[in-house]
């Protein structure tokens, strides 16, 4: 266990190079205004820090170090060379609202990358400023409910999304006011058509789908889905969390959708940080191009400026203080000018392969998929139901068993239409040996589960931590040091 | 193929595993209509040589030599350390912690982040992060709505002092949800909110007051009484406040009699480079008492199964992969580097080193306005006390001045006549930190006079 | 105090424990005398914002735009990812790998170094560096001398054709050790070593011949018959190569009959950014006959106590501090971080990516030549095929066109009249790596033929 | 245990981003001149590589992972601005045969640094070049060579080396020429002045001397010791390595040395980088001006520009083709300017007060310091000698056995002189924390060893190897992989 910062701390200590040099005392700060105490904050020197920050960061798994076949997160390898570019200094000292002549560099980045997305959704413009998947999706929900409200249809306040959904879509239907109406998807994976139809109507804003599903299949009704939703005014929102399984195979734009969000730390591969930051940029169809967010990057014969509030009178306003996350952008774009026309397909081709090939090796090594007549998209579901029915065993101890073998865990329990489920996608930058290493390692598992259940109930056992209490943290929370 | 590990050999063993002639057949179950041919909107693959010299390339074209804006995005040095650190493969490539036991380093960051926070706001606890400053006083607003028993409106007030970009994005975000968010004008005098505009909102029902410090002109707003007008009225009292002034300034759970009861805002001056707007990440702190209504990740400390300490995400029974429609907040991923970034970094400043900084962008700040007042025709525009940002009415158009400015590569603050007419067009926010050397602050104000002259 | 961590509180309690009153007193047993004051000629401490800002300042004044010089040090691309993980605190902040159990990592690396090299060179073993090119032909030198058991002489034959900065190397590092350094002339029609000039030699006993490949004329070398020629003499063959140019030639295990003794070199091109020259890396190979006379570090492969694979720095009983004045070479400190970074380097690029490198190069270069030589009075110097330099001979002096190529940030080659006086003045040598578009090269033309127009 | 590199590679695999683009297939190459067949390199993606380097990373000790108190090495913080700003881009672009125009940025910065480094050692001339302390020490000694041969002075072919001394002193002698002749250390750590005295002659080149000696104690008579060299005919030679013991608080200069070495690596606080690169800059006084090697920076005007062979016809010339370790210099310098005329005292300062404290506290948990008697330099010795003669515990297992503390272990087995030593650096930039919790390892370790020995004996236990056999390695070596 390592001690805290706080608890490395000594009164006085300081990394002494990284105080500023002493300036007039001159100030204008009436007492009552100011701090009487001084924060409680670290005290440190600078090789304590770094010692720290370096020692803790080598009890995290990483994809840098571990394969991480975490589903519906999309975890592939974040190229280095996307790191170094998008921290150029001249693009780290830009200021967000200095004049325009002075970042035409990012700006001219910016806006082939809004052109390259706009191609491969094909969609008619596209918004890079949302911050992450769930601000994309306020965005484009927000999007289809001002587009309602400027025809003056104001009764339609139910969106319609899939039970198998991301928790994200039904929040954000719901911070934009809509109440959240479930429809079941059928045994096969697809949604339920006949349901839906029964749940269309002149209260209907719009559905929100994933494609493939969450489920980790392409929903394959898609063109009939859109038209009952369509027929019944609503619109349709792509969640764009599972493009990698189609980028360059097939466009949400030409599926009926209406609006999308990308999640480039997912499919434009930006590293996901720990958790952040993201990038969700939003595309449209027509329809609803005078509602997208601002800013926009637009190019003005050879100059690109930002479109604010002013240019785009219609839009839904920004959704953050200025342009979004622009060096999450600049890796993005870098890596999508690496890949190119060429390269794009070749993802969702490569990610699918390994999906099917890792899928059908678990199923004859005995897993049981959970849509075994189905193709994999990029992703697909493994139930352990029949395990836990038989020995007890849980998705969550196998999981946590499956760390000791050097793997991060599946996600497990997501989608919750399926008990006892691991859900699994390798991405496509992993190869056949690592995919083979990982059948190897469940297999064994496997076998753990039957001879000695407890080694998955108490696993990990070869972690800087063994299982951590959960319940406790949530009962008693202790959210900070205290001395 | 750039990032494709698949050998030849290793694609025929696994199509052969899969009993499928080719790739294309696993694509079977998409409706042919929906095949995309050709990508033509999209160039071929760049290796990494030619991308990286198209990027130093557009990167040459970018050249801030000095920048004297702040207007919510502040230039402070960051020491080395935090970003060799912070882009450590570990950190840099890892997912949201939820396999606790594979994650005790980015989780162990996070639980220091928030005490460092908590205790920076003297708060009661913190959250591990929202998008950004303006997204962070969003959901503080919706919070506050929310967690407010004595309040059955909607209502917050809005002094127009918040930065007129936060003003916008509260209104986006909670435009749909039946919020009222009145404005409070400023004193013209002082630039500080004015209290007698309470008055008319005094016995109404208000559900919170949000109360920035610094504000947007740079001028210290009177948080004591802000903040007790707010207990008296059944208000939640909102901070929104600049983090690295936090060191100098009263913090938020000490105004007033009994504090504040959130506190958020934008951490970007807290270690992460000004990067044209992002990835910054917002802060949100609040009394415990709340902690269930707070939106974002919150890490706990608990105990393995042998007692030691370790950290997990908690509170997930808030958050909507769990409770959907009914969550806190639709967020998701946040902004878990630029935290870990902003821990590194005060670990590397203190408390000593972090108030130095603030008293240097302060004192810097005052120079420069004593050095730009004594051009003719340029004045303080407010008598309130400043941090580190002064509003300077010209005797010239600002934004012409900043546009002859940038030929030089001179960021030269921000004009504010499009947020607040009733200022001018020649009403400038300039701001001035510790990285302003007295040369670069004389050079400034030579640059402004050579203009002004000619 | 910059990087110093003591408190007040530890000082005190530090000094109590001594029994001093202060820290001055441990310097007690230095006589007075030898005390020393203040260090005038030293400024005042910087902060890192000031140094950072130094340091800015000073980098911004040196624009390379474009270099097409070679000459020993050259321009690649290197891989992001080499240097990101070359300057992680474990590799870089690392000891020389004396305690092995906590040095897996670094002795891994350069294990795997070593095999890489060993296979580039076909050669059967690799040390783990020297410093840099010149260096390791200057141990190269020492040990032929050392492990040649059928020459009773110290003569060494250098071609006029190895880089004159390694050639004045080799003779300042051997000159007091008796070693004769005879030079040989190449053919001022071809460029290459003159087979006739190794006539006068046949049958005296010369301890060792080196052989550079490409030369430093950018021109390859007869390196069979050259090889052979030392075999049937008695000498040994040593190797100085390009290690990029390897990927495509014939490597010096594979030269003539029985390959070449020792092949070094100068690792830079393998992933080492030029930085003025260094800090690059020499490397070393040998057959394993001759591994216990080879200068530096090696790394070998072990088993721990439960038998697994480990590796362990070995053969120490060659080194200095073992064997002290009796050791192969004085060596001790070598260039380990440059050759992690090579390790990566070759890693990411594989035979097939330096091959192409390599190809990438030569084509570039011939047709930059095809250009230069387009213009009046420009012409190709050797006749002999050359590798990715060349030297061409110009109408104007060239340390001149140089000089104003450098205007415009162009490092357009060497001048080599002051080394090569037979050249005369007007001898350019001159590099393409795969670094160089089309347009550059043509970009480069333009530039001399401007300049040669006058 | 990991994979080797080659063991993951794959046939065909490779990291096809760092593929040049295809040129025009021309080609003068004859035949007889190619590579038959490719070398056998490593063949993997570029996730594998990240993945592979990053994992063998994390199997090192280092200083920004653990305390290092390596005696001889200076193993302290290595600042990360240094690294930050000495890649910067264009210091990282300049060739070294470029036009001086286009370095002045860089030349300024060595030329500071040259001037700072006369100044801090009393100097009258510094050159840079040299790449590490044993090319240093090379240097310095053909100077001294270069000087009597100067004079015509040819038959002084000897030169003296303390028996203490490092191993690159006789070797660097020697490889210069000079029969090596050892004088010893009296009981106090002191150099026998009256062996000495018996020692030098007409043949006396000259004597090598480290001060603070490897002893960890400084030379009192270091003024006898040059009149008697100096009297004889013969130069002093003073080897950097311990100069961070008296940084700033005594110069070699004012000794009487008349050529020193610098280790910018251990004093000036540059990276070790598992092994180098260093930087050995050399010094001079008058005598030997003429000789110094070449590169050197020159300031003319306002212009610096480089001198070289051309400009300083009598200097040994130069030791590698360009100029050094550049890059490590720019470190070094930029370490100097932090530091500054205050800070580069107080290095002196801590890293003795931390020895002495060091030491003391040792001494009262049992442990038996080499030199009771004498003030610690920066560095001390404690001899394990009675320990191995009770118990049989060897220096060497306790050592290994500190590894398993988390504790890099001290230098062992040096100076030879002293049996069963270890020899402590703790250097500056560790605090009294650190410092108490070596310490409480040391004393636990030592209960260890008469509780339990074989605890020592097959120490380490906890690290990702179980103790190695060297001698195995050195009697099959095993020295590359073959498939």
């Amino acid at each position: 266990m390592s001690e805290l910062i706080f608890e490395i701390s000594r009164r006085g200590r300081c990394a002494r190079a990284q105080k500023p040099a002493a300036v007039s005392g001159r100030s204008e700060i009436p007492q009552h205004l100011r701090r009487k105490a001084e924060p409680v904050l670290p005290e440190v020197s600078e090789l304590d820090a770094v010692r720290h920050y370096t020692g803790l960061s080598q009890k995290n798994f990483a994809i840098d170090t571990h394969f991480y076949p975490l589903g519906s997160c999309t975890m592939k390898y974040n190229p280095r060379a996307a790191n170094a570019l998008a921290m150029l200094p001249p693009f780290l000292a830009g200021h967000p609202l200095a004049d325009a002549t002075l970042s035409q560099g990012l700006l001219a980045c910016l806006h082939d990358l809004q052109e390259m997305l706009k191609a491969v959704t094909g969609m008619s413009a596209v918004c890079l400023a949302p911050a992450a998947g769930a601000q994309g999706e306020f965005a484009g929900v927000a999007m289809i409910r001002a587009y309602h409200e400027a025809r003056g249809d104001s009764v339609r306040m139910e969106m319609l999304v899939p039970d198998a959904a991301h928790g994200t879509n039904p929040a954000s239907a719901a911070m934009c006011g809509y109440r959240v109406r479930e429809i079941p998807t059928l045994a096969d994976g697809d949604l339920d058509l006949e349901a839906l139809k029964l749940a269309v109507g002149p209260q209907t804003a719009g559905i929100m789908l994933t494609n493939p599903s969450t489920l980790g299949v392409f929903e394959r009704h898609i063109l009939a889905i859109a038209a009952i939703v369509h027929d019944a005014g609503g619109l349709l929102y792509y969640d764009g969390a599972n493009l990698n399984a189609i980028l360059g195979k097939a466009r949400p734009g030409d599926m009926g959708f209406d609006v999308i969000h990308l999640n480039l730390h997912k499919t434009f591969s930006t590293p996901h940080g720990g958790g952040g930051p993201g990038a969700g940029p939003v595309g449209v169809g027509d329809r609803l191009l005078p509602y997208l967010p601002v800013p926009l990057v637009a190019k003005e014969g050879d100059a690109y400026r930002w479109l604010t509030e002013r240019d785009r009178p219609h839009s839904i306003g920004r959704l953050s203080a200025f342009a979004g996350n622009v060096g999450v952008l600049l890796r993005a774009y870098v890596y999508a000018r690496m890949l190119g026309r060429e390269g794009l397909p070749r993802v969702a081709e490569y990610a699918t392969l390994n999906a099917n090939y890792l899928q059908k090796k678990l199923e004859l090594a005995g897993f049981q998929p959970a849509f075994p007549r189905r193709r994999a998209s990029h992703e697909f579901i493994v139930t352990l139901k029949a395990l836990e029915k038989a020995i007890g065993v849980r998705a969550w101890d196998f999981a946590k068993r499956l760390l000791d073998y050097g793997f991060h865990a599946p996600t497990s329990y997501f989608p919750q239409l399926v008990p006892e489920c691991l859900l699994i996608e390798p991405t496509e930058t992993e190869s056949k040996d690592t995919l083979d290493a990982f059948i190897d390692a469940m297999a064994k598992i496997r076998r753990e589960a039957e001879s000695d259940p407890r080694l998955l109930h108490d696993a990990p056992h070869e972690l800087s931590a063994k299982r951590l209490d959960e319940v406790k943290a949530a009962r008693e929370p202790n959210l900070r040091w205290r001395p | 193929m750039p990032f494709i590990p698949h050998t030849e050999e290793d694609v025929a063993q696994m199509l052969a595993t899969l009993g499928v002639p080719g790739i294309e057949a696993l694509f079977d179950e998409i409706p042919a209509e929906l095949r995309c041919g050709d990508l033509p909107g999209i160039p071929a693959g760049l290796n990494e040589m030619q991308v990286a010299r198209l990027l130093a390339e557009r990167a040459a074209q970018d050249k801030t030599s000095q920048c004297f804006a702040g207007a919510g995005a502040y230039e402070h040095h960051i020491p080395a350390a935090v970003w060799q650190i912070a882009t450590r493969g570990e950190f840099y490539s890892a997912y949201t912690p939820y396999q606790a036991e594979a994650s005790q380093g980015t989780l162990q960051v996070l639980y220091e982040y928030q005490t460092m926070m908590a205790n920076l706001m003297a708060m009661e606890v913190s959250n591990a992060s929202l998008y950004d400053g303006a997204s962070a006083l969003a959901e503080a607003v919706l919070m506050a709505v929310r967690a407010n028993p004595k309040s059955a409106s909607k209502r917050v007030l809005m002094p127009r002092t918040v930065h007129p970009a936060y003003r916008r994005v509260v209104r986006n975000i909670v435009r749909n949800q039946g919020i009222e968010l009145p404005e409070l004008p400023y004193d013209p005098a002082t630039g500080a909110t004015s209290l007698e505009a309470l008055a008319a909102y005094r016995g109404g029902d208000v559900a919170a007051l949000v109360i920035p410090q610094p504000n947007f002109f740079g001028v210290l707003e009177d948080v004591d009484a802000l903040t007790d007008w707010a207990a008296a009225n059944g208000a939640l009292a909102i901070a929104v406040v600049n983090p690295t002034a936090m060191a100098l300034l009263k913090p938020p759970g000490e105004w007033g009699g009994r504090g504040a009861d959130i506190a958020c805002g934008e951490g970007q001056p807290l270690g992460i480079p000004l990067c044209s707007g992002g990835p910054y990440f917002g802060f949100l702190c609040c009394r415990m008492e709340h902690v269930r209504q707070m939106p974002g990740r919150i890490v706990g400390a608990t105990t393995d199964s042998e007692g030691r300490r370790g950290f997990v995400l908690t509170l997930q029974a808030r958050e909507q992969h769990i409770r959907r429609s009914k969550a806190t907040s639709n967020i998701c991923t946040n902004q878990g580097l630029m935290v870990t970034a902003a821990a590194i970094y005060l670990s590397l400043l203190g408390a000593a080193g972090l108030s130095d900084v603030a008293a240097a962008c302060h004192g810097n700040t005052l120079a420069l306005l004593e050095g730009l007042t004594a051009l003719p025709g340029v004045e303080r525009r407010f008598g309130a006390p400043l941090f580190h940002e002064a509003v300077v009415t010209l005797p010239v158009d600002a934004a012409e001045l900043l546009k002859l400015l940038a030929r030089d590569g001179i960021v030269g603050g921000v004009a504010l006549g499009g947020d607040y007419p009733e200022l001018g067009s020649r009403a400038l926010l300039v701001c001035a930190t510790e990285t302003k050397t007295r040369g670069d602050m004389d050079a400034y104000v030579d640059a402004v006079a050579t203009l002004l002259r000619g």
